[in-house]
């Protein structure tokens, strides 16, 4: 079975993530980050999960709704969200990853499965959960935790991040969460197996103790207890806990291998489907190196950037190294570079906007510019 | 089971033998059409938005794709605890089973269908034609009528008028006169395939044409002029839109370029009828640095290198660098290799196209409009 | 398309003509059982409760009340993305059509659906029998043994042998004789019908079936003895559950009977071996005052308040005031009038019971079993 | 559209609300009492419809799911299930219907219906909204507002009602929310027929005042510059506001006349199907005058009794003139009178429960006794 965690706090994302959660972010032209993690566990043949919700949940059961598009919308296990207001004595706030856990004890222990995939939602990654589960299997693990190196791994990363020490062996010897000086490239990736009883127990000890961090409170303080691994994982993980690390994980899929290993080559990426008609490059368009899905009408110019479901640009109109979101419209005679628009932004007619890579400008949801 | 107040019997077993290559293994209603629809999505669609939740589709060519497309009809909100959509087939009953051996005959070999919703009118159409129509506003004009027939017909261009089932109405649009393909037309009023009739009168017909041993068992040959001279109320349906058979390769290329002119002349982002279709999983198109796309329409998952005019490129295509596709039909899945220049081509779904078969299929500058598929690589229309 | 390890090839297209009346207008498979199931749902439920998600249905005689019944699946658990629940009817392509004229025609004539899934193994299954069976031990037994067919056998009684296919086998399970029907049987171990095939090795013998002229194109007739001849690793899957073929109208009657005994033969409660079937909406069943209900199974929306004694009530059954129904099976929306004594009976879907077709009807007393439909009011069998 | 607010607090039927809303309370062996309202709405071809969550909504969304046991998972329209979290600025409680309506506004706006149906969800009834709608524009009403007279109406109900007087052609002339004495015997049936725009300006109205209440605070107030009609509805209507009234009217359902009314004689009441084998009258069972539903075993004696899912009555054991919920176990040798066993209640072999019928005994969910 697996278990996703949306509570997470990304005070970084700005705008991004008031109106929802970092799960579901747009990314990619298509896709929510959640959707990375659900098909991952869809394409390892996990159909019992648990999605547990905090605030803002309600785009979560909107893109999630009854599974269908995961193909988990069936009579023995499938999609189970649960939000936060269901769990009468919390008041319907976790203080942390461990109550959330708590509060689903009774799921986790009815499942028919015996293994636990336990997962955060920040990071988008296509890894094979059947490999992973053969090296925890194979080593006798009784935790296996995934993380990848990230070589540019810089203080205000590290502030936002989990990292493991490990062993020649892979065995990890040491957990720092968020440190400000970064302890090692091992990045974790919020991703880890374990046996359902294991992980009722951990969690039930952390929250009696009045303890609510699954990891800092729940394994690091077992470590010498408990058969702790660490799965290395090569491929591409684009981890959003910023806005500029989401613009610059958005713009790296416009390169093939990025794409390749993050989109095409695993299988498919699973996410809500939407009846649009294809995207119309009028005879005046002009369109290099970007990604755009269906329903666009584009008559202007658009370099570098990913369009979202239904942009429209219009004739004139200049965007450059952009992202933007479902249903935005830039009208005629603009300028847009290095800007983020959420959805259903309007730019007006001769309007000029202009951040910087490492600095992108982000237009909230709905604003008329 | 609920009553209904009109059924729709969608006739999509037709073979398509003019579509050639392109309905080899593939009923013809299922042939990909617009970027990312098939056929019958416009027909399906048209219920939908009419308010018709109860559509049988008659299947009996090369049905398994067609079968698993439209499944329990999710896509087109045709998924109804009552009516919704069914697919019907061809079945032996008793000792014996029947081929639909017309339209007529498919509609009467499932009547016990229709007979389960006592429906007041049933509408018949057909799944290989393009157009946007509301169904419920040619039932209010039946009903006005007191019609117990009511056909649906647009104007064609005179030269063409032998080709359809051509009608001579009285001003009120009282039908006088029915004549499927004349060589003469009288006018060019021409059916559209769309019938309504008063269920009781439609039975009534129907099982009488299934006694007469000298019938075609068709609608258009037979049971519409037996109506006619038996002196029922028929009426005429003046529909204005753009309507388009794709029953031919001309046809079905011309349709294409008609979704390219700008404005369109057939317009697929109209938010007020919308073309629904089941929606594949696939990324964003990427348009690389080195290609070049205009006047064109392109579809999800498809990655673009080369140069894309005037084309409409469906879903999951390949367009290797390099490659100049022109006035073309790039159906779901194919590729087009690097180096190959395609002048008013279709290309079939999961073709592939090298330089070498591109070769073979002429530059299209003459007139002719090049076929590719993966069974035969390349086949010649003249248009 | 995925590629799945194993699909299932389910026959449903059996005219059951043994069922007489009970199939006048309905394919076996969809016959009422169990008081709210249809016999289809027990091989559907296994398929699902074993893990295999990809099952075609094979249908061809009066499949409308089958095909609705079943739709995409999703009471089975079988709507999936990729597999599923496919409707496999007869259908046209190229110039001709064909109807299934055998079993082993019927998988023939669909071997491109199989191909789409590229599995290692196929399993052939038959929708009309009545048991609780995880294939995919099946399965195991079949890789474990390295063998290219298995066949599941269980032991009937000797003097029945001659109904069924019968096998010898060796210590080890290896099939060494197989005898469709023999008059005199060599063993009681009877081919229940369901077969597990190397893909690669089926195909190449569907093929060669579909070639040869005096073939009947039967699995058991020709393509199982075919195969033992050239010498195929063949093994016998001993199953030791229950099991019966419903196919007559005494085993019907037999099996619902099986239902009744305490504890019950054949187990409809069992949690770990759900029987999923599609849910009619209806209230919950009432027993009146006068009602006496014992020894029975009753399903929602039945309305009791006459006498029942060791019966089975469908789903929205009426039962009038002093009436008695003893040992008989009461099929959905039947009715049965007041004053109607019913012993031994069999009262088919939406049928009325009066006192006087009642009367005709007999009383059951000397073995016979009385079938009421809504079609022919009454008809008597000898068990 | 319709609207079905299900905020309603019953503090009268005590545990049998603890964890879920009346609208979700079982009743009649195989319903929720909200799956008659939403019966109602689907078999007058209303398809649009919004459901409003108060607290304890999980049950809410466990039962209606996508919506599709009542035709309701539509591309156009369809369930729409608005629990109270996902408006942020009221802190995830209503202070009364027309704040819960106003955080809808935004749905309500945009729906492509004219009239909207506002319905609360603690009264079952089969009532024609056709009929009611022809009735509304018969008169040419701004609002219309159904109710039933009630001949038996004590001081006690009184106190949990809204009372209409109406003029002899239909007028309403005065409403009186929960008076204490009753001013006749009209019970308004928390339904009403209005376009949709005046009910958003009334809505917006009672907010920006700081009102809350709908009907006293938007309607009440508007009687004079308003056509408010009553429409009289003459069927059975259970009203469930205690646990008597929960009790009495599902022991109404034993006569056939009440079940025509609510269940069988205007068409399906549609419900969430479940996947339950038929229930077994073993050869020593004795069954008189009962309601049961699927999935039961019984080999015990019931009387005059509603069973609903998968219930068990041992051998030997009486029940008499009780409701037992779904999964209850009801053990040997016992003797149950006038009682209410919610879901998966447990009792014990021996045991006797004896409530009376003016005070049932109520058992909370999950308990052994």
């Amino acid at each position: 079975m697996g278990i996703i965690y949306t509570g997470e706090r990304n005070i970084d994302l700005q705008d991004l993530t008031r109106a929802r959660p970092v799960a579901t972010l747009p990314f990619g032209g298509r896709y929510r980050i959640i959707d990375f993690i659900l098909s991952n566990m869809v394409r390892s043949s996990i159909t019992n999960i648990g999605v547990i919700t905090q605030s803002n949940y309600s785009s979560v059961i909107d893109h999630l709704g009854s599974g269908a598009d995961w193909d988990l919308d069936r009579r023995r296990d499938g999609l189970f969200i649960f939000p936060p207001c269901s769990v009468q004595d919390t008041g319907g706030w976790f203080k942390g990853s461990a109550e959330a856990l708590q509060s689903i004890a009774h799921y986790i222990q009815r499942s028919r499965q015996k293994y636990c995939v336990v997962s955060g939602s920040h990071m988008a990654y296509s890894l094979s959960l059947e490999q992973m589960m053969q090296y925890h299997q194979e080593r006798a693990a009784d935790i296996t935790m995934a993380y990848y190196e990230d070589p540019q791994l810089t203080q205000v990363d590290s502030a936002h991040c989990t990292l493991l020490q490990t062993t020649p062996d892979g065995r990890i010897y040491d957990i720092a969460v968020q440190p400000r000086t970064p302890s090692g490239r091992k990045v974790y990736m919020e991703l880890c197996i374990l046996e359902k009883e294991l992980l009722l127990q951990l969690v039930d000890k952390c929250v009696v103790r009045g303890h609510y961090h699954l990891v800092r409170d729940g394994i690091l303080s077992n470590l010498q207890a408990l058969q702790v691994y660490g799965y290395q994982f090569a491929g591409y993980v684009a981890r959003v806990d910023s806005v500029q690390s989401y613009y610059q994980h958005n713009m790296a899929l416009l390169d093939q291998k990025v794409r390749d290993q993050l989109i095409t080559s695993a299988g498919k990426v699973l996410t809500k489907v939407k009846n649009e008609p294809p995207t119309r490059h009028a005879s005046g368009a002009r369109v290099r190196n970007c990604l755009v899905a269906n329903g666009c009408r584009i008559y202007g110019e658009v370099e570098n950037s990913v369009l979202f479901r239904g942009v429209r640009i219009d004739k004139g109109a200049r965007v450059c190294n952009s992202i933007i979101m479902q249903g935005s419209h830039v009208g005629e005679d603009t300028l847009l570079e290095q800007v983020v628009l959420d959805k259903s932004v309007v730019i007006s007619p001769g309007k000029s906007l202009i951040g910087q890579a490492n600095y992108p400008l982000v237009i909230s949801k709905g604003v008329t510019v | 089971m609920g009553t209904k107040e009109c059924v729709a019997m969608l006739l999509a077993g037709g073979q398509g033998n003019r579509l050639g290559i392109l309905t080899k293994d593939l009923a013809k209603p299922a042939v990909p059409f617009g970027g990312k629809y098939r056929i019958i999505d416009f027909t399906l669609s048209n219920c939908t938005n009419s308010g018709i939740d109860t559509v049988g589709v008659l299947t009996q060519y090369e049905p398994l794709k067609l079968h698993s497309y439209l499944g329990i009809g999710q896509p087109w909100d045709l998924d109804r605890l009552v009516g919704g959509i069914s697919i019907l087939p061809p079945y032996t009953s008793g000792k014996r089973g029947e081929w639909y051996s017309g339209t007529a005959n498919a509609v009467y070999q499932n009547l016990r269908f229709i007979m389960q919703y006592d429906p007041a009118y049933v509408l018949v159409l057909s799944g290989d034609h393009v157009y946007k129509m509301d169904y419920s506003k040619m039932l209010a004009y039946h009903r006005d009528n007191g019609a117990s027939v009511t056909i649906a017909v647009i104007k064609v261009p005179m030269e063409e008028a032998s080709r359809f089932g051509i009608m001579t109405t009285r001003s009120d649009g009282r039908i006088e006169r029915f004549d499927e393909k004349p060589e003469k037309p009288e006018s060019n009023l021409a059916s559209m395939g769309v019938y309504i009739f008063n269920w009781s009168v439609l039975r009534t017909y129907l099982i009488e044409d299934a006694g007469m041993e000298s019938s075609s068992h068709d609608f258009g040959k037979d049971v519409i002029p037996r109506m006619l001279s038996m002196g029922e109320r028929m009426y005429a349906y003046r529909f204005n839109g753009y309507w388009k058979d794709v029953g031919t390769v001309e046809s079905l290329w011309e349709a294409h370029m008609d979704l390219l002119a700008e404005p369109p002349l057939f317009d697929l982002y109209d938010p007020s009828w919308r073309i629904y279709a089941r929606n594949p999983v696939e990324p964003p198109h990427y348009i690389a640095p080195t290609a070049q796309v205009k006047g064109s329409i392109v579809s999800e998952g498809s990655v673009v290198y080369g140069q894309v005019e005037h084309s409409v490129i469906f879903h999951g295509v390949y367009i290797g660098p390099n490659t100049i596709v022109r006035d073309s039909v790039i159906m779901p899945y194919a590729e087009i290799e690097a180096g190959v220049e395609l002048y008013k081509a279709i290309v079939a779904e999961q073709a592939v196209v090298t330089q070498n078969s591109a070769a073979e299929g002429g530059d299209g500058k003459a007139g002719a409009i090049s076929v590719y598929s993966s069974l035969a690589l390349t086949r010649n229309y003249t248009a």
